[in-house]
């Protein structure tokens, strides 16, 4: 039924992502970027929620719940809210089973979903960007190409998190003229996933370039079997993935920006009094509704199954534009405490950049 | 609950306000842009329809009935669908159907079942703003004073809406000037009234389908039952506030006009980019299109994020939720976003943007006055500041 | 030498024609408008002052002084500042006579020159802006083609100034691959001149559309003879223009908006005491010297020969995007009584919409 | 005159100074932004370099000589276009070159011939702000107390740049608490004297190569003659002006070196476009572009606006006028130029406007202190806004 206000059950799922926020993520958000890691005990609270693998149904290991792109995407902002990188990381096993859950065979759901929802995921991952200037998730340049029973797949990709760990990468590559999914082992000959990227955001989430070459993977691990799978669904969801990320990002600029601005005193009163503070603090307020609110229209559209395409390219070219302004604001409101790794609006600047590059990094 | 899918009793009322609009408004949009101050006579087709109706009271401070069929929406989402179609059509000449007025909306939120029989068919018109109080709508001048059965009215009124085509105007006066906002009532004059004159009309950069004027009140007499809500003077500013609470419903009106404004530049731009052989398919890194397209779906982001709040602020008052906030965030955003989008597509469009051979160099006239009035882009971010940083008014001027 | 302050010379000029704009222009600027007509004898009174001639050799009927882009920028300028309808139409005659000047072979200069430097100017004026979304400049639509010692031209433009009473018409269409400029007698079987204009802006200028129906002229009507001219260089003229017409504006605009935040009061203090009103003005302050600087940039460049094809592109890409920014503030500033046609901020938020699609309209 | 083309002196220094970056800063640009807080000994090459000098003063009031040679630029103008090709190169390792700190400069600005001789080849970092006094300078608390022939420092300071590398500091105190700003005197404090230690370095988004610091003066004492302009506290708040007046000239060299971080990310995103097949010719119609060549050509025409702004500042102190607004906005433009514009680099860059591969990244993280830094943005816009609208401090707040 259409609304604006959280069901019993959404307020339920977010409170205790938030708690998680509140206990663990925020206060060590700091440490994580600066020590370049997300301890696996964290990573462990949230799963124990159900995130990733509560739609899976119970045959396959999971929660067998109603899958909600709707409620993923209120997850997403609120772990977003503590730290986006442990956002992503937290929900980067959905972007591997949602995939095989909604689009994979039979077969393919057997293998790989069991294996994704034990004790501990085993964080397969999924590779859509491409090391260009020009990068564009529905035109790839790397390619699959059909031989003797097999797929061959060439090309470069990069921000692909956890490659290194990862037991299995869903490679996103063009076939003939058509972007497709295919699940590409570790070890596989010709896969070769590069050193640890050094990114301008996301200190604490390791992602790799990889490399394919010649490499040669069956024809039943192509996502979906012969058929193929509807690859521009799978991008939707992850752009207002990171539309809700976004979202989640910015609201802690502007809970910060709110907060410091009106104990901050310059001129014997808080600066909140000055109009040009307060009415950034405005405009980021409704900025972040505005991002909010786009994610979304586009996960609604997404739970009922219609085409979103337009409303998640929406969702995600506003929410790109927007977050780096708000997260400057945030920035901003600081002055230099903004600008110290100290406070968590400096990690949030470096972070904002990517929402309007990063494909396929998460997904609702 | 949070679900944003347009519900079918939605999607309804825009069509049909659509094919309204584009059947009725549409066609003669540039005509009455031309011929300011003219009166649309095709807008007649429109008396007689109540377009910001409300059902009656039940009573006082009961919460109204939410919508029960969720395929159904509430009277204000209605609203905001059909002022946003309609001023797809014509922002102008939309601010000039009969009985739609700002006036009716005010009626239409604090009227009694009384005043709401007497005018509620009444084509009312509002008359806040005076030459020296624009945003600071508490330092208007206007007096009222109570003589035996009669209000006795003095001031004069620039800036009213549909001045002389109005039946009555809702005018805005003190009735204890030591009282300050807490003074300020609203009142129903009809048009006749002796004392009651119609200064001048205005010519402006845009709507100039819509007739705006100056009013001058000369111990000017009415009923003192024509006085909208209490007429007690409270120490505190409640009384201020209820009038100033019809806002939160006309805000996200205005927001809506802007959206139908925006989009109709939008939309000629899409055929326009079209028909030079730009086809829009919502799916390449923006970056990797030409300019126009990247201006294009970035206004048109805009445009879907400034509906969003103004459905939310309309859906909020359909649930009874108090939607001052929400009310300030769609009427800042969406009357910043409509005056870029429409300056941005008289850009993008190049020569066609400026000619009036289209109607894009029109919309972005229109669209600059809802950035304006109903309270300003400023005024709204010292609203929503004042909100999210509870502040005081004196905390934060 | 490099400065940023006027030479007595340009202060003499600029105060002289600044004397005109308190006069005659700023105090009928309305009634123009709303007249759509520009008395001849406003005009006069800025022709006097040797708008457009000055750098015409005595020999044909100028001032002989020396032709300085800075220094006509700094007129279109002053000029603007009062009426930009007003700018266009007293320095039109030089969007005719400085590329005949610069550019003609020593016959056309005989021919043109006296004629458009008698008493009263004979209003020839030019014709590059045609009427499509992706009207380009320096690639246009409008073509002429050599045939037996003639040129047949066809297309359509717009925007063309007094194009129903002009004796000629400069007319740019594209010989070959090659934008070129064209002498176009009025009369000239083929050439048709269409109803006047009706634009956003310029109300008070009459600009028409004409085509150009195989209309023919004789070969030595093309600017500069056989060899052609320069057109880039006539492009990049009109750009600083342009750029220049939009520095005044603004600074009308701003010198508005700051008189009269200063004068009205709401709240109980002049608005422009809050920072969000101030801080509009003060944004305004700069913006008007950055388009400024940028035209002078460009004008400098051009004074001393060199190609000025980056400057003069940045600055009428600036002046498009800022002016129509400032001109906005300056509306927003003044509130509802922006909006109203009383006040000449109305004006100047339609007129600055040009900015950005304007190409020779006016010359430095 | 009113002439914009640069004369070739200005271009001999450019080139010249741009070899200097591209040769010796750029290289080594990533490396001391990863090795944070460690010393760029490259940087020594730079030492005895007197790069904020200036001519010794004539007499106290003496307009300074303008420069005759028309080919010849003034030290302001000189300094500007050396700072922009020197944060070209790399902005942190600018700020960390010896002598050229912001103390170098204010001693530039108001030091005695005798102190110049004293500081003037030293390593000179600039202390103003405090934990609780950032924008607002004069609120604040360190005190400096006259004690015979020494003042005695106490208070902390915060966002010291060069803290650890400097020779000396210039530290703002206050000498009379009571007389508000205008007790507030700027002092010269070398390392080494007792009670003068530097607490902490911080760790920051970007200019990681440039040390900032938190000193404490805790008793510490300094001889009389270190204070800088006169000790005497006025009336009015003529002294505090003076020691503000440093800005005049600090200010326009933060829009410098906003100018040259900008460019860098600039030129590199122009080589990307151009490896990409997108060749720049700056005639098309913008809107017949890709949308990277419109963002590419509006970014660089702010630059080249923020750059006149800056030249024009500087160009009006080398002529000895007061240039106190037009410094304003050029840091105003700059500050908030250079981080629109790096921010945009990174995004059209796509991924490789994210990876450390590319510097597009760093110069973003680079040049958002420098809409901080020497006044936030909103400090500018405020001094701005009180010359244009002649407003006093208390008028506009």
């Amino acid at each position: 039924m259409f609304g604006f206000s959280l069901t019993k059950e959404q307020k339920m799922v977010k409170a205790s992502f938030a708690e998680v926020v509140r206990d663990i993520v925020a206060p060590n958000a700091h440490d994580m970027d600066e020590n370049r890691e997300i301890p696996a005990e964290y990573l462990e609270k949230a799963w124990e929620l159900g995130a990733c693998v509560a739609a899976v149904p119970g045959e396959f290991g999971g929660d067998g719940m109603e899958y909600s792109p709707m409620l993923n995407a209120i997850v997403l902002e609120e772990l977003a809210a503590g730290d986006m990188a442990f956002a992503v990381a937290a929900m980067l096993p959905s972007v591997f089973i949602n995939p095989v859950l909604e689009m994979g065979t039979d077969s393919q759901k057997k293998k790989y979903l069991p294996g994704s929802c034990g004790e501990k995921y085993q964080s397969s991952t999924a590779a859509v960007c491409e090391p260009r200037l020009d990068f564009d998730a529905m035109s790839l340049a790397a390619t699959a190409t059909k031989k003797n029973g097999s797929y061959i797949l060439n090309g470069a990709k990069c921000f692909v998190p956890k490659a290194a760990s990862a037991p299995n990468i869903l490679v996103a590559a063009q076939l003939d003229d058509k972007p497709q999914l295919f699940i590409v082992k570790a070890g596989t000959p010709g896969l070769e996933v590069g050193q640890r990227e050094k990114n301008i955001g996301l200190y604490a989430l390791d992602t790799y370039e990889i490399s394919l070459k010649d490499c040669q993977i069956p024809a039943e691990n192509r996502l979906g079997g012969e058929e193929g799978c509807n690859y521009a669904r799978f991008i939707q969801k992850g752009r207002a993935a990171v539309a809700a990320l976004a979202a989640g990002e910015c609201r802690a600029s502007f809970e910060q920006a709110r907060d410091y601005a009106k104990k901050r005193v310059q001129f014997g009163e808080p600066i909140a009094y000055r109009q040009s503070v307060a009415f950034m603090i405005a405009e980021m307020a409704y900025e972040v509704d505005c991002i909010r609110l786009l994610a979304w229209k586009a996960a609604s559209a997404l739970e009922v199954g219609r085409d979103a395409t337009r409303d998640a390219y929406l969702a995600k070219i506003y929410a790109g534009e927007t977050a780096m302004k708000v997260c400057d604001y945030g920035v901003q409101v600081l002055g230099g405490h903004g600008y110290i790794r100290d406070y968590p609006q400096e990690r949030r600047y470096r972070n904002s950049r990517g929402v309007a590059t990063w494909e396929g990094l998460a997904t609702v | 609950m949070a679900f944003l899918e347009p519900p079918p009793d939605l999607i309804k009322v825009r069509e049909g306000m659509h094919n309204v609009s584009a059947s009725m408004l549409r066609p003669i949009a540039r005509k009455y842009d031309e011929e300011e101050h003219t009166y649309p006579k095709e807008l007649d087709a429109f008396r007689g329809i109540q377009v910001m109706g409300r059902p009656k009271k039940k009573k006082d401070g009961e919460k109204k009935d939410k919508p029960k069929d969720p395929n159904k929406i509430g009277q204000n989402l209605g609203t905001i669908v059909t002022v946003e179609e309609m001023c797809w059509g014509d922002c102008g000449l939309m601010l000039s159907i009969p009985n739609a007025g700002l006036g009716n909306a005010a009626i239409a939120a604090v009227a009694t079942d009384e005043q709401l029989e007497r005018f509620g068919k009444k084509w009312a018109a509002m008359a806040i703003t005076e030459a020296e109080s624009g945003s600071d709508a508490g330092s208007i001048s206007t007096t009222a004073d109570l003589d035996g059965d009669s209000w006795v009215l003095n001031g004069e009124k620039i800036f009213v809406t549909c001045a002389d085509r109005c039946d009555c105007v809702v005018v805005w006066a003190t009735v204890d000037k030591e009282a300050g906002k807490a003074g300020i009532k609203s009142f129903v004059v009809e048009k006749g009234t002796p004392g009651f004159t119609l200064d001048h009309l205005e010519h402006k950069l845009g709507i100039r389908a819509s007739d705006t004027g100056t009013f001058v009140l000369n111990n000017c007499r009415i009923p003192k039952e024509n006085i909208l809500g209490s007429p007690e003077v409270k120490q505190t500013t409640e009384g201020f506030k209820g009038v100033m609470k019809t806002f939160d419903n006309t805000r996200p009106m205005v927001a809506a006009m802007s959206l139908g404004v925006a989009r109709a530049s939008l939309d000629l731009t899409r055929e326009k980019l079209e028909q030079a052989g730009e086809k829009l398919d919502y799916s390449k890194n923006p970056n990797n299109c030409s300019a126009r397209q990247k201006d294009y779906y970035m206004a048109e982001a805009t445009l879907e994020a400034m509906r969003l709040l103004t459905w939310r602020a309309a859906w909020m008052a359909d649930n009874g939720d108090f939607n001052n906030l929400e009310a300030s965030m769609s009427k800042a955003k969406a009357g910043r976003g409509g005056t870029l989008i429409t300056q941005k597509c008289s850009e993008i469009l190049g020569p066609l943007g400026l000619t009036t051979k289209e109607l894009s160099e029109k919309w972005m006239r229109d669209s600059k006055i809802l950035d304006i009035f109903e309270g300003t882009g400023q005024i709204q971010h010292l609203i929503i500041a004042r909100n999210v940083l509870k502040l005081s008014r004196s905390q934060l001027q």
